[in-house]
């Protein structure tokens, strides 16, 4: 299936992983001096992504770089492979992540919180491990990065060392070093039975004689596995209770590490481990199909009813999530296109909403949805952004949002299954129905906010900065990073070039 | 059948002892009686040993003509004596450190007997 | 607890008796332990020991031979068993007698 | 092998074993054992292992005897069962 | 033991008897090539001989004879002796405890007769040595704690 | 100098040190310490080149007195034994360098001679155990291990002697069975050296007595590794064991049971007997499953770090016991490899435990506080990192043993092993994540409760001196740095320590 593409040996996808990774010991050494500690932050950030984007031009002449560190357990290499899904997704990770910094660096310190150096270390981690995960040529690779950010994660989620935050740890980490378990119980499994754990475009077990019972469980484990992080539900509820973490840990949660790597590595193991045909033989694609539209409807009802605002665009995350699921179940090139397009997409949008929560927050101290009467008018720059956002998740043009959805309707077409366009649909109003009342409050009622002016412009430029690209991007999707381009490469690369 | 029984029993007394040593160990509640189980339970294993290292018609393992041996039929078995030899040195030193730990024991918590001690060490637990 | 303790005894001793009876007779030249070869045709040792101690060792005593010479290495660690036996004696009870008061002040922890 | 000798050897082990682990006074106890190492070491002997026999007779009737004499004077006579 | 008063006749007859207990464990010490007895029955004798006097003497007496600060070096000294034996056969050559390599006599059977006498000391010295230490410290009066 | 005559040098310098400390510290008693590391680094040394020796020319014996083997006694120099008795002195170098300090908080002076001396032993023991091809060798050493061990537990704090004579009592019956064990064996087989036996066993029948000894030797050696129904020992000793000890008895004590229960049951016995006659493995692998949820279940209810480490250790041990249970060579490798992880992680976790009862006097899990974080950064950083590998979070050791034996569980189809094995990584994880939010954040459902008992949190560094940390550390960074290193190990030795038969 590997068309015309060759292969190289690079260091760049190892590099993009150590860089942040570097920074750390950099970043603790700096602890006293706050300006010297952001800085490496922001180098770091600065310099992966240059890395990552160095791989672009091979990447569009069909080349892949890879890089093989030898074996981390007997049969499997610690490999490192930059193809087309994992630079798509390691572009977006590292871009998002420089806005996160420096959203972070504004939002901790209009805060005044306590332990920056932990902070800002575990976010380098946090996406170290993301870059691996996007740059793993191969399954045991992939866990052994799936695990870190778990870990790594887990500081930054009980941040705020309130009892609620320590819950939330906890529930956070029950639910994903579960989910590690099931995936490592998926892969040992899947070596005994292929010999290897390569991704390959189109399957590594395409060519294993199965049972049904057997691709079923199989399946069933790897879905456990990367199902919590992608909070397909019922495995959601570690989320919602997450917004105890600081905005922009929820940012990087919701828009670019942790639950991106969910549904990335949903992507992964449909595609590249078990792969079009075999979904397809073993109606395993209505497992997911169901699961990512069940997940829509009600994930959509609970975020109407929610009034913590982050805790909505919790649930908001959960049902666009399910729409890149329900785009790798779809298994039609259009779907897949829609699928990494909703994830590139939804990212900026989703980093925009909480981006403008974070700066609600701290320069109002507001969480509750119901309390942002007339905020437009303090913040207008903010809630012009927040407009933006909730535009582009309802999925109306120009907001990149209405692309990836028009996409993937248009796959749930091609692979003749109308029912899921509707389930679109209805998303699509159901996402108006919670977001607009938001804007509407915030614009056109009167309310008492007892400050004027925007919040700092550390955290404001940002997030006026990310709504402005989620515009760009739907205007022209090629814009910079060419992400339309690549997700088209990885559709030709995983259906053969049919489009 | 007789030759079955002069064959075999003496491993059944010799199991039963066995036995008993356990029991003690197990069930008796006294520290002494417990290590005085345990001197029974190693004088069984011995006696195993030594009981299978017997010949029809063989003589004590010393030669008293200072002569080569051709037949080692003549001879009982060496081996399991020497065996035990060293089993009964590993015994003695095993009573030897449970009666230093029993001494201990009664020190600080002046019982021997198991019930009593469990409960002491319950009044010992901290909060 | 205690009747759980019985009945597992009671099994244990039936199953040693059960095994017992399959056992070669006592003093049967036809056990594997009195044969001069083993199945594997590898020597006997207790047969060797008997017939070659005094000629390799000089000592007319089979199991001294034995103790001290074919296995010798399993005596120096009896001996090592009652050093540790001794040594342990040492460690828990010895006073020390330097020290006339009972409670020495560099009490332990 | 005189296996009539080892018999009666025999039957009176199990009784002194018994009779040892029974008894309530552990100074009694101690000496049933005392005899039950010297018997034992007696059915050694006549099983033909002399070396064992004198070790056990030395050892079991002798060192560990003083031993638990003094264990016994050094902690209480009495056991309850 | 205790603080039981010194019984003249038992100390007169304990010091009689204990060095014939003793010559004899070492007669079954150096006998143990030619007869049932070896290191380890002799040691035990020779114990046995050394705390006949002890039990027979209470107190610093009972000391005079064996002191008990010898207790723990004399053990490892005759674990020692055995080891050293089994070290010597190595430094020329052999195998560990090889005593055939021990430059003792002419024929190799008889150097392995005076490796086994050299063993046996070890032994015995070790035995009675560490078996009078296990009966001083268990009737040590008071621990440490 | 001819290679196969460094065989038996690690277990004979313990035995020379054990010999040695008693006759000449007895005026120097400070030098006791000092040897004791001399003789933990050479016997490290020389087991290193023993592995390295074996990997180039294969298995070496060292035929004691001279005598060929079923006429003496051998030693066996193979893979299996070099590697586990390398992993294992390497385990004991660095915690006898952390000793070397916790000794002198916990012992007094005047013991210190007889502690080191025992605690020597107990390695000659363990050394020979691993060492020796004698079925009555091995009994002799696993003896001078255990009562070793039985004197090494007594000597601390007030509860102590009462553990070490429940562990005395079931240790003696555990050298006992195995014993007798070795008596049938020796009645069916006429032999006593391990490779005789091995070649005799085909030619004979599969009889009552063979039966009831291969039961009597895994009831023996399974008390000596604490599976499951026969662990009732292990708690209780780990916790009032001086920290030294438990120190040096938790990574090493019950591994040997674990080794021996390998060497005798899978290469001697073979495959085909333990498996397809006698089910002896299946009863190892089930007991262990079941040991391993009981021992997880506990921990969780235990509130005192040290017990809660012991009980991990029924767990883990139940882990090793289910990988050679398992038969196969994923389960068999996955078993070797959680030898040495286990014990490196193990080894961490219990000289942290020393570090706190060092520095605050206890390790209660309920008087820990976030002081701790800054207090003892690094010993609180290593605690972490440990706590990690036993949960198996990538890339540390714990996850590669995990990885092994879920592979062998699924090789043998056997689904509700693979459960219990990703289960109880999870039950891991509740009590580990326990400590380590107790010693990163503040507690405030406690607040009351560290008012009264422990004092006020102290903001500058109390770490531990450097004597202490840098093995914690050294333990730290090798749970890793041997997780990298893993594939180099399996392939390199793990495979050739494979028995014959899979």
């Amino acid at each position: 299936m590997m068309v015309n593409a060759t292969t190289y040996t690079s260091l760049v996808p190892l590099l993009t992983v150590l860089v942040s990774l570097g920074a750390v010991p950099l970043i603790i050494l700096s602890s006293r001096r706050p300006n010297l500690r952001e800085f490496w932050t922001i180098a770091a950030g600065v310099a992966k992504l240059a890395l990552v984007v160095s791989l672009l031009p091979s990447l569009l002449r069909h080349r892949i770089a890879v890089l093989n560190l030898g074996e981390i357990v007997p049969g499997v290499d610690l490999a490192f492979k930059a193809d087309a899904l994992g630079v798509f997704f390691a572009l977006i990770a590292s871009s998002l992540w420089l806005f996160t910094s420096f959203y972070s660096i504004g939002y901790v310190r209009g805060l005044q919180e306590h332990k920056q150096t932990r902070y800002f270390a575990y976010f380098a981690v946090c996406l170290s491990a993301t870059m691996g995960i996007a740059f793993s040529a191969n399954l045991a690779t992939f866990i052994i990065f799936y695990e870190i950010l778990t870990i790594a994660t887990y500081p930054l989620v009980i941040h705020k060392e309130t009892e609620e935050a320590i819950k939330a740890g906890r529930k956070y980490l029950a639910y994903t070093l579960t989910a590690g378990v099931f995936l490592i119980a998926a892969a040992t499994w899947t070596y005994l039975l292929a010999g290897h754990l390569d991704f390959i475009p189109g399957g590594l077990l395409k060519n294993i004689p199965f049972e049904p019972k057997t691709a079923w469980s199989l399946f069933t484990l790897f879905l456990l596995g990367v199902g919590v992080k992608a909070a397909i539900m019922p495995l959601h509820s570690w989320l919602p209770t997450a917004m105890a973490a600081p905005t922009p840990v929820s940012a990087l949660l919701h828009a670019v590490a942790v639950v991106k790597s969910g549904v990335f590595g949903v992507i992964r193991v449909g595609l590249f481990v078990f792969g079009p045909e075999l979904l397809r033989r073993f109606h395993l694609d209505y497992l997911l199909l169901t699961s990512a539209s069940l997940t829509i409807i009600i994930a959509s009802f609970l975020a109407l009813k929610e009034d913590n605002l982050k805790r909505r665009l919790a649930y908001s995350t959960v049902a666009h999530l399910s729409y890149i699921v329900l785009g790798v179940g779809l298994i039609s090139s259009p779907a897949l296109l829609g699928s990494l397009l909703h994830l590139a997409f939804h990212a900026t949008m989703k980093i925009t909403l909480f981006f403008c929560a974070g700066a609600i927050y701290v320069h109002l101290h507001k969480e509750k949805v119901s309390e942002l009467d007339g905020v437009g008018h303090v913040m207008p720059w903010t809630m012009g952004a927040f407009a933006v956002g909730s535009i582009g998740l309802v999925g109306l043009p120009p907001v990149n949002g209405w692309l990836s959805k028009w996409c993937l309707g248009w796959g749930a077409v091609a692979a003749a299954r109308p029912l899921y366009l509707i389930i679109l649909i209805l998303s699509g109003l159901l996402n108006a129905a919670y977001f607009f009342p938001i804007i509407y409050r915030a614009f056109f009622r009167q309310g008492e906010t007892g400050k004027t002016g925007e919040a700092s412009l550390l955290m404001v430029v940002p997030l006026v900065l990310t709504a402005i690209l989620s515009i760009l991007l739907g205007v022209w999707p090629d814009l910079g990073f060419k992400f339309f381009k690549i997700a088209h490469e990885v559709g030709r690369v995983i259906f053969g070039g049919v489009s | 059948m007789i030759k079955f029984l002069l064959g075999h029993y003496a491993y059944w007394f010799i199991l039963a002892l066995l036995v008993i040593g356990l029991y003690g160990l197990i069930i008796k509640r006294n520290l002494v009686k417990k290590v005085i189980g345990l001197s029974i339970f190693q004088v069984a294993i011995i006696l195993f040993f030594i009981a299978s290292s017997t010949k029809w018609g063989a003589t004590v393992p010393v030669l008293t003509d200072h002569q080569e041996v051709i037949q080692s039929a003549a001879y009982i078995n060496p081996l399991p004596h020497t065996l035990m030899l060293t089993a009964i040195v590993v015994g003695v030193a095993t009573s030897g450190v449970a009666f230093a730990l029993i001494i201990l024991i009664y020190r600080r918590y002046r019982t021997l007997n198991e019930n009593e001690l469990l409960e002491r060490l319950k009044e010992d637990e901290p909060e | 607890m205690r009747v759980v303790n019985y009945i597992l005894l009671g099994v244990f001793f039936l199953l040693l008796i059960y095994a017992s009876t399959s056992l070669f007779y006592r003093g049967d030249l036809e056990a594997l332990v009195n044969r001069e070869k083993s199945p594997a045709n590898s020597p006997n040792a207790a047969a060797y020991y008997i017939r070659h101690a005094y000629h390799d060792t000089h000592s007319p005593n089979m199991v001294t031979a034995i103790l001290a010479d074919y296995r010798g290495y399993d005596t120096l660690g009896e001996e090592t068993v009652i050093l540790t036996a001794g040594l342990i004696c040492f460690l828990l009870l010895r006073r020390e007698r330097k020290k006339k008061k009972k409670s020495s002040p560099e009490k332990k922890q | 092998m005189h296996w009539e000798l080892e018999l009666v050897f025999f039957s009176i082990l199990i009784i002194l074993a018994l009779v040892a682990l029974t008894v309530r006074n552990l100074l009694t106890a101690v000496v049933m054992l005392n005899v039950f190492s010297f018997l034992s070491a007696l059915l050694y002997v006549v099983m033909g292992a002399v070396d064992v026999g004198f070790t056990e007779a030395v050892v079991g009737g002798g060192i560990t005897g003083v031993f638990l004499v003094v264990l016994i004077f050094k902690t209480t006579r009495r056991s309850v069962d | 033991m205790k603080e039981a008063e010194n019984n003249p006749i038992v100390s007169l007859i304990a010091s009689i008897v204990s060095p014939f207990i003793m010559l004899f464990g070492l007669y079954v010490i150096f006998h143990g090539h030619y007869s049932p007895g070896g290191g380890f029955q002799g040691g035990t004798l020779m114990a046995a001989s050394i705390i006949l006097i002890r039990l027979a003497h209470s107190g610093q007496t009972g000391q005079l004879q064996f002191p008990a600060t010898l207790n723990t070096p004399l053990g490892s000294l005759g674990v020692l002796i055995y080891y050293g034996t089994g070290l010597a056969a190595l430094w020329w050559g052999g195998q560990f405890l090889n005593y055939a390599y021990l430059p003792l006599a002419q024929a190799i059977s008889w150097r392995r007769s005076w490796g086994i006498l050299m063993v046996e000391i070890g032994v015995g010295l070790a035995v009675m040595a560490i078996l009078v230490s296990i009966f001083d410290d268990l009737l040590e009066d008071n621990s440490y704690d | 100098m001819n290679p196969s005559s460094l065989v038996p040098f690690p277990p004979l310098i313990y035995l020379f040190a054990g010999i040695f400390i008693p006759l000449v510290t007895l005026r120097w008693r400070r030098l006791a310490g000092w040897l004791a590391l001399t003789a933990t680094t050479a016997a490290a040394f020389f087991s290193v080149i023993n592995l390295l020796q074996v990997l180039k020319q294969g298995i070496i014996p060292y035929r004691f007195g001279g005598w060929i083997p079923p006429i003496g006694i051998e030693y066996i120099l193979d893979p299996l034994s070099g590697f586990v008795i390398t992993v294992i002195n390497l385990i004991a170098l660095g915690v006898i360098v952390h000793a070397h300090q916790s000794v002198k908080a916990e012992i007094k002076e005047s013991r210190w001679p007889p502690y080191y001396a025992l605690v020597m032993l107990f390695l000659t023991g363990a050394n020979g155990i691993i060492m020796t091809g004698d079925f009555f060798n091995l009994y002799v050493f696993l003896e001078i291990g255990s009562l070793s061990l039985y004197g090494l537990i007594a000597v601390g704090e007030k509860k102590s002697p009462v553990a070490a004579f429940r562990y005395l009592v079931m240790g003696t019956v555990g050298g006992g069975f195995y014993l007798l064990g070795v008596g049938f064996l020796y009645l069916v087989t006429g032999s006593l050296n391990m490779g005789d036996v091995r070649n005799i066993l085909p030619h004979l029948q599969v009889t009552a007595p063979l039966v009831v000894a291969l039961t009597l030797m895994l009831i023996g050696l399974g008390i000596k590794m604490a599976v499951f129904p026969l662990h009732g020992w292990l708690p209780d000793a780990y916790t009032y064991a001086p920290s030294p000890t438990s120190a040096i008895m938790a990574p090493i004590g019950t591994k040997i049971g674990a080794y021996a229960i390998a060497r005798i049951f899978f290469f001697i016995f073979g495959i085909r007997l333990i498996t397809q006659i006698v089910p002896i493995a299946q009863v190892l692998a089930w007991l262990s499953a079941v040991g391993i949820i009981y021992g997880s279940v506990l921990a969780m209810a235990q509130n005192e770090i040290k017990r809660m480490l012991a009980y991990s250790s029924v767990a883990q041990v139940g882990y090793i016991g289910l990988g050679l249970g398992l038969a196969n060579s994923f389960g068999f490798i996955g078993a070797l490899l959680h030898i040495m992880n286990h014990g490196l992680m193990k080894a961490c976790l219990f000289l942290v435990a020393g570090n706190f009862r060092l520095k605050l006097g206890h390790s209660r899990i309920d008087r820990l506080d976030d002081s701790l974080r800054r207090s003892m950064p690094w010993s609180a950083a290593a605690f972490t990192l440990a706590a990690l590998a036993m949960i198996g979070v990538p890339p540390t050791v714990g996850f590669f043993s995990k990885w092994y034996l879920a592979l062998g569980t699924i090789a043998s189809r056997n689904w509700l092993f693979l459960a219990i094995i990703l289960l109880s990584s999870l039950l891991n994880a509740v009590y580990f994540f326990r400590v380590i939010e107790r010693m990163y954040f503040p507690w405030r459902g406690s607040s009351q409760k560290r008012t009264l008992s422990s004092p006020a949190p102290k903001n500058e560094s109390q770490e531990v001196s450097l004597g202490l940390l840098l093995p914690t550390l050294i333990f730290a960074l090798a749970l890793i740095v041997v997780g990298f290193l893993n594939v180099w190990l399996v392939k390199t030795i793990l495979t050739k320590a494979l028995p014959a038969g899979f």
